[in-house]
């Protein structure tokens, strides 16, 4: 019995593999398994190559995995590409009408399976991967009912007719499983058994904007952030909210401003070519302190780059992007789970700060399908921040409001549109507290400051650790952001196995960077690797500068000790070939660095 | 009781002493005071220029945001709140050149907003270039070559994009446009209205003196008839865009009539929690 | 005899501050002064206080100064606004009409001159000004009839009778002057007499294109940038190159990248919000290889900012805003003389390494007038860099022309259409040699490799030092860019005289940064100062990953010696009012730094 | 000699069976091959889309920008090198949502390129969503709600803006496409040509055989003159732009012609330094 399986199918793009892909995924996810799937496709919409990798568990998995268990391939190109990933004793399930050819030496089986003749004879020649779904079924030992149940939800709208084909095309396929193949050593352990949920980190976007009562959403579609607008479209008639697909991402960007500077709770998503485009309006919510959430679903850059591979390259851009001084709140979710939480989090810090406020994902956390633990909506809070109320602004009658009222903490309480003696100029020119246009050098340098301070005064829960706790010494500190929470943490046991002690910090808030917590984990650690999906270590720039900062403060407090720099003792690996890491990549890395610093 | 001087404030005008914009500034006034809306129910969303300090010099609420955006900014803000009265305004360089695509989007999106061009056709704030309005062979310090664009038609491309609105004012004439923009505030749907905001320091041709001469009263025209969309397509070609009044209207419903689910209650005043029911309702998906 | 004075000009905006202020500064330079103008005006076209201010030397200047010897007041605004800067035994010349009063304690004296009426008298009211001008060249002992040469140059046009009441005016404020002061302090010593260039910055680039072969400029208007396009306007038509002034931003980067990829040499010039704007095609012409020079002449930001205030707030901007990684180049110019050099070296640069390349301005070194020396055309070269020959697109006629090839400098011949058998595609998506859209994993790998690699082994001169030389130990190190070097210049030799140890170090290539350089400074320097116009420390956060980096490296190779790491005794003078620094700012700071690290 | 063949690459198509982009990729290939340009004088500047992609399996110099920008790249282009031929191609989204503003400017300035725009009524690469020319009550998966926002007319808009040739052809018809595209290039000036390009895979409704039965060859109707403006403006709104033919076409100079002091000869050829004596010439100002 195994605690972890992986599964793919993989076939030209448009013949099924996505929906094959997520009845599998469903599946396994309603039987209370852990289940992380990875797809990987290319920017075209009917043929090429693509193929969908589903990862299942007894407990949580949020990577892809090296190596792969059952592959089923519609074609032999499916073969040719993957078959290396494949273990010994796995199995590679073919449809015979392709005339499968295995290559040698992996110590995989070819199961073949009359895949087109069964769909034939059921009436459907539609049903052909649902065959393999009865075949995966008693491979893996999953009660083929589960899947029977999901077939038929699935395709209930298209007639009766259409799920018994599906139901026979997967019996079929079961019976022909049990019929020919003996035993299987791939049988999956039983599941906790708890209800869980399965979605993309873009649905959880969506829904964690949803609860967080944001009720305008304007974005312009693009690969891979539309999901979070299509989801909403269907979401939004429900509770009076509204999405706008705009002309474009300056549209998009400055409708969500308005609605935001209205007093709505608005947001926008967009990848890297749109997060560009919106350089100069993110600098007018900041000048003009207007509360907006922005979604930036990393893809591969710069420029069009590559649509649809996986990235992490614009933390710079969204952090430093806008022309002048304008420091940013940004959150990296790591998870689904996480996204979804983070977003509800955007939105009140949007409010509280007045501001916008990034929320980063990337492509394998925005598209990739993965199990999430039940959701407690008790967790979720709408905190306004700072809004006048009446007596404030009644009492501001014979001068005016002073909306950007210069305080302590730089938060000046909003009046909002329709509230009586509230109004006031909402400018992205340098202004008084009024709101007016002012060039005195005082007051600018009073509302530069202001505007920093509220920033710079933010503590947030910056940094996930696992890993030995202190004073242990670590072997090796793994630091990254996003979706890579998940190889490296596959990655951390794994050499934790091998006597290594390892360390895992993940950055959970790109802005403010968690400085002193990192300094303090890194000072503890032999070794820092800096883990992260692309070419020119962003995060390692952020790092050696904010972790440098802290250092550095602790040099020139001290003097005379000798405060050994961290920083020297970091190194990064890089991958920004458009995929993800795979968890021995980065043990293999470890093991190198290792070695190296021995040695050296 | 409301006053005229509700809608002021006490900033002092930066102006150039005779700007167009100061018969614009007046006329929006003088319409909101005259249709009782309260200052605080009304947002206005500048661009930037010359133009798009008008902001400065009325009491609501004022946004002035980049360049050539004003027109997406304030159909977000009337998105969040539906009770607001909402003006665009803006320079012809904001809503012609660089706010061209916002311009015809606004204009086939209908959302119930008052679109206002300050339209000088010159670039005042940066110090005299030609703007997409400028005249063929218009030039000027700042444009030492003359104009070979052909000049942006704001009313025929108004026309062709779809618009339920359109007008023509001259500031000058406040109290035509003072009477333009009440109904194109009375409009539901996008009232697009180009105002003739004469620029005294930099335009040299399309002066005070030019307009007087060569603008048309449309509603003077014998019969003229605003509902009919080839009529006054017709009658601004003939006129070269050189007319004045109510050039067209229809009762298109406005984009926010038709949001599927969109409620007449704002946003802003709705709840926005989810109660457990509800998020039950919307985890079944993901089950 | 002095060998330098400041004079200034003040009134409102509308009033001919601008054009006696031209004046008087393009007389003192042909006359062989050297001259540094500072204009301070407001984002409004009339109406408001502006004021000129000049100084004028015997050596180059190029700095504005802390003091004032001249203050000509059209009204009484301009003494309140202004008396302060004013020397003991300095001048307020104002016209007897406004009833000026000068406030107590300031030893300066009052002259009253019936300058409305002698205007008047001479039956035009519009050279009021130039009646101050004739005192003005009474009172520094200039010959007056340089003033009257000019000003029928200027006013020739208008015809003899303006010329002749503007001499009329210029000749009865000498007469009064001379009539009514018996002395003045303020006579400046002769000048060298060599012959020199008085202009702008943006001229400087306008010229330092035109020289390049720079023959397509489009551009969107925008303080302080405009004048760079509506310069070439005037000398494009002489030489059939071209200037559209675009729609928009985006417009105009996206056509001169179009002119660039089409073998034109092409630039736009811009400010930061158009700068922001044209963050995505930045990306476009860095993944296709395209050359094109964007200058960014900075202003107060964030959004709009303070259009027409100085400020150097977008060098993280132009380094790290478009998203993807996406390595730049971008000269940092700091006299007019070097904005007309750096010009040339961007489009070679642009061309050899085919790539954007940016020239840094800002709102100083764009609009202040200053003397520059004679240029030497004979320095001017035009690169193309790699263009393949006839024969070795023939040679690919079979596959294709490789474009993209991966070389080891990371450079590739390119084609230019017209070109036979040259055709490829150009695009902003990943692709392989040929410039085909490509999603293989290696193959990305290595295109990026290759356009890093371009850059990474750019070497350039990209630092300025002035100060005692090497092995002498600095007290401090003053770091700046851009406008800044007249200041800090000044500064320098000001604490030079106070006995201080001053080096200044001016960076002139924020990209790739001159680390090893400025290392090796650093490493001298008891302290350094980094002083720069903007909020964040942009420049200071360069130097921290840069010349940390280098230090790391050095520490890494030397585990066991100390290498002290001068980062520690770094420090930051910001200022980010709208107004450049004033050299007594630089001085009490390195006071302030020097005793207090004495003290700590 | 030059071969049909010539301008074909060996590029796998990465379009769906039956998209109607392959017929826009033939007959632009034939049209070049027709007017004999050679393969590396012609320049194809191409957007973002699947429509974009057009650049892939067309044998000349090749761009492939962002999305939105082709017009303004290929005047780039084209004022670089004017001896070239210059075509800038995309999808509706990427000439009508995002690119509006430089369509209607490249319009007005009237640059000698022929714009193709490959209209689907919806966006294609990203799956599916609505566009700017969709139906209302147009919906896909990706765009579940109703489109509310009423289509964009591209044939109205280019009249209005001020179009010196304007046609419309059906990517099925490759012979009057290829004419059109033909007379394109032909046209000194900025010819914009809307290729109707069916989506077979996200576009339901407007169909092959929606067209089949709805267009009318505008070059049919009795007398029809493409001269006259109001008549083709007339007969488009008439038609509810479902026309296909040379719509307009008229004789105004092309921007080249107009740019003072631009030469004949293409700037890339040109000698580009300064004599020591022009520059003298141009310091005199500064001194
Ligand atoms: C993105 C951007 N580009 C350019 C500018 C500079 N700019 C300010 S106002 C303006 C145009 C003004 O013309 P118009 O819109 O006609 O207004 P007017 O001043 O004539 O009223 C420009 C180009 C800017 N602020 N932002
Ligand atoms: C700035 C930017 N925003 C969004 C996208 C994503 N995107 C790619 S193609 C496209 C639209 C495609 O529609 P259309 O132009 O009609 O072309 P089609 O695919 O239908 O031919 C979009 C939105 C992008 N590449 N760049
Ligand atoms: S420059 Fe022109 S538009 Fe601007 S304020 Fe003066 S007159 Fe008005
Ligand atoms: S998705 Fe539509 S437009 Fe794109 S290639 Fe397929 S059929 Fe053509
Ligand atoms: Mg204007
Ligand atoms: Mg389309």
């Amino acid at each position: 019995m195994q605690n972890l399986i992986s599964w793919k199918i993989g076939g030209e793009q448009g013949q099924g593999i996505d929906s094959s892909g997520d009845l599998f995924a469903t599946v396994c996810n309603r039987l209370g398994y852990y289940v992380y799937g990875y797809k990987e496709f290319s920017s075209r919409i009917k043929g090429g190559h693509s193929n969908y990798k589903i990862r299942v568990g007894v407990e949580p998995v949020a990577s892809t995995s090296d190596d792969l268990h059952i592959l089923v391939a519609i074609d032999q190109e499916t073969i040719d590409r993957n078959h290396h990933e494949l273990v010994p004793g796995g199995f590679v399930v073919a449809d015979t009408a392709i005339g499968a050819k295995l290559p040698e030496g992996r110590g995989a089986r070819l199961l073949e399976v009359p895949m087109t003749e069964i769909a034939n004879e059921v009436g459907n020649p539609r049903v052909k991967n649902v065959v393999s779904l009865g075949v995966t079924a008693y491979l893996l030992g999953l009660p083929v009912e589960a899947f029977a149940d999901l077939l038929s939800r699935t395709y209930g709208r298209h007639g009766k007719e259409v799920v018994a084909q599906n139901e026979a095309a997967l019996q079929r396929g079961y019976a022909y499983a049990l019929e020919h193949v003996l035993e299987t050593p791939w049988k999956l352990a039983p599941s906790d058994g708890k209800p869980k949920l399965l979605m993309i980190g873009n649905e959880a976007v969506g829904l964690g904007a949803l609860v967080a009562g944001c009720r305008v959403m304007s974005a312009y579609p693009i690969t891979p952030a539309s999901e979070i607008m299509e989801w909403l479209q269907r979401e939004f008639p429900k509770v009076g909210g509204v999405v706008v697909q705009c002309e474009d991402e300056i549209a998009a960007i400055t409708m969500a401003i308005g609605a935001g500077s209205a007093g709505a709770r608005a947001m926008t998503a967009t990848a890297g070519p749109g997060l560009s485009l919106m350089q100069e309006a993110i600098g007018l919510a900041h000048a003009a302190e207007i509360p907006v959430v922005i979604v930036d679903c990393q893809r591969g850059g710069p420029s069009t780059g590559m649509p649809t591979k996986h990235e992490q390259s614009d933390v710079l851009a969204a952090l430093y992007g806008t022309h002048g001084d304008s420091p940013r709140i940004a959150l990296a979710p790591s998870s689904a789970e996480e996204a979804f939480y983070d977003t509800v989090l955007a939105f009140n810090l949007a409010d509280r700060y007045q501001c916008p406020v990034f929320v980063m994902m990337d492509l394998s956390l925005s598209l990739n399908k993965q199990t999430v633990p039940e959701l407690d909506l008790s967790k979720v809070t709408i905190d306004r921040g700072l809004i006048a109320d009446q007596e404030m602004l009644e009492s501001s009658k014979g001068e005016g409001f002073r909306r950007y009222k210069v305080t302590e903490s730089g938060i000046s309480p909003r009046s909002l549109p329709g509230q009586p003696h509230g109004q006031f100029l909402a400018t992205g020119v340098e202004h008084n507290e009024f709101g007016k246009v002012s060039e005195d050098p005082k007051n600018r340098t009073a509302m530069m400051d202001k505007r920093l301070r509220k920033v710079s005064q933010l503590k947030l829960d910056g940094l996930r650790y696992q890993g030995p706790e202190a004073p242990e010494a670590l072997d090796v500190l793994l630091v990254g952001f996003g979706s890579t929470a998940g190889p490296i943490d596959v990655a951390r046991r794994t050499l934790e196995e091998s006597g290594i002690k390892c360390g895992h910090a993940h950055v959970r808030v790109l802005a403010p960077f968690p400085a002193e917590e990192l300094t303090a984990l890194m000072k503890r650690a032999k070794l820092t690797l800096v883990v992260e999906n692309n070419a020119t270590g962003q995060l390692a720039k952020l790092i050696k500068l904010f972790v440098g900062d802290v250092i550095r403060a602790e040099l020139a407090a001290a003097p005379g000790k000798a405060v050994s720099d961290p920083l020297v003792r970091m190194e990064s690996l890089l991958k920004y070939d458009g995929r993800p890491f795979l968890p021995r990549e980065i043990v293999s890395k470890v093991q190198e660095v290792i070695s190296h610093a021995k040695a050296g | 009781m409301l006053k005229l001087a509700d809608y002021k404030t006490d900033e002092k005008s930066w102006w150039c002493p005779g700007c167009g914009d100061f018969g614009v500034l007046a006329a929006l006034q003088r319409a909101l005071f005259n249709l009782g809306k309260p200052p605080h129910e009304v947002a206005l969303i500048a661009g930037i220029g010359c133009s798009g300090k008008i902001g400065n010099y009325i009491n609501c609420y004022n946004m002035h945001v980049t360049h050539g955006r004003a027109l997406p900014t304030a159909t977000g803000v009337k998105l969040a709140n539906r009770s607001l009265t909402v003006i665009a305004a803006g320079g012809d360089g904001d809503g012609y050149a660089i706010g061209m695509g916002h311009f015809l989007h606004a204009l086939r999106r209908n959302p119930d907003i008052t679109y206002i061009v300050m339209d000088n056709h010159v670039y005042g704030l940066t110090k005299g270039q030609i703007s997409p309005t400028s005249d063929l062979g218009f030039s000027t310090k700042a444009s030492p070559q003359k104009n070979i664009e052909r000049p942006v038609k704001p009313l025929q491309l108004a026309l062709a994009a779809g618009a339920t609105f359109v007008a023509q004012g001259f500031s000058s004439d406040v109290k035509q446009l003072t009477r333009l923009i009440e109904e194109g505030i009375k409009h539901k749907g996008f009232a697009f209205i180009n105002a003739i905001s004469p620029c005294v320091t930099f335009n040299r041709v399309n002066t005070y003196d030019f307009y007087r001469q060569s603008l048309v009263n449309i509603e003077e025209l014998p019969g003229y008839d605003p509902r009919d969309r080839s009529w006054a397509i017709r009658t601004v070609i003939e006129h070269n865009e050189l007319v004045t009044g109510l050039i067209f209207q229809s009762d298109e419903p406005s984009y926010e009539a038709q949001i599927p689910g969109y409620r007449e209650e704002p946003i802003t005043e709705a709840n926005w929690e989810i109660s457990p029911e509800q998020f039950e309702e919307v985890l079944a998906q993901f089950r």
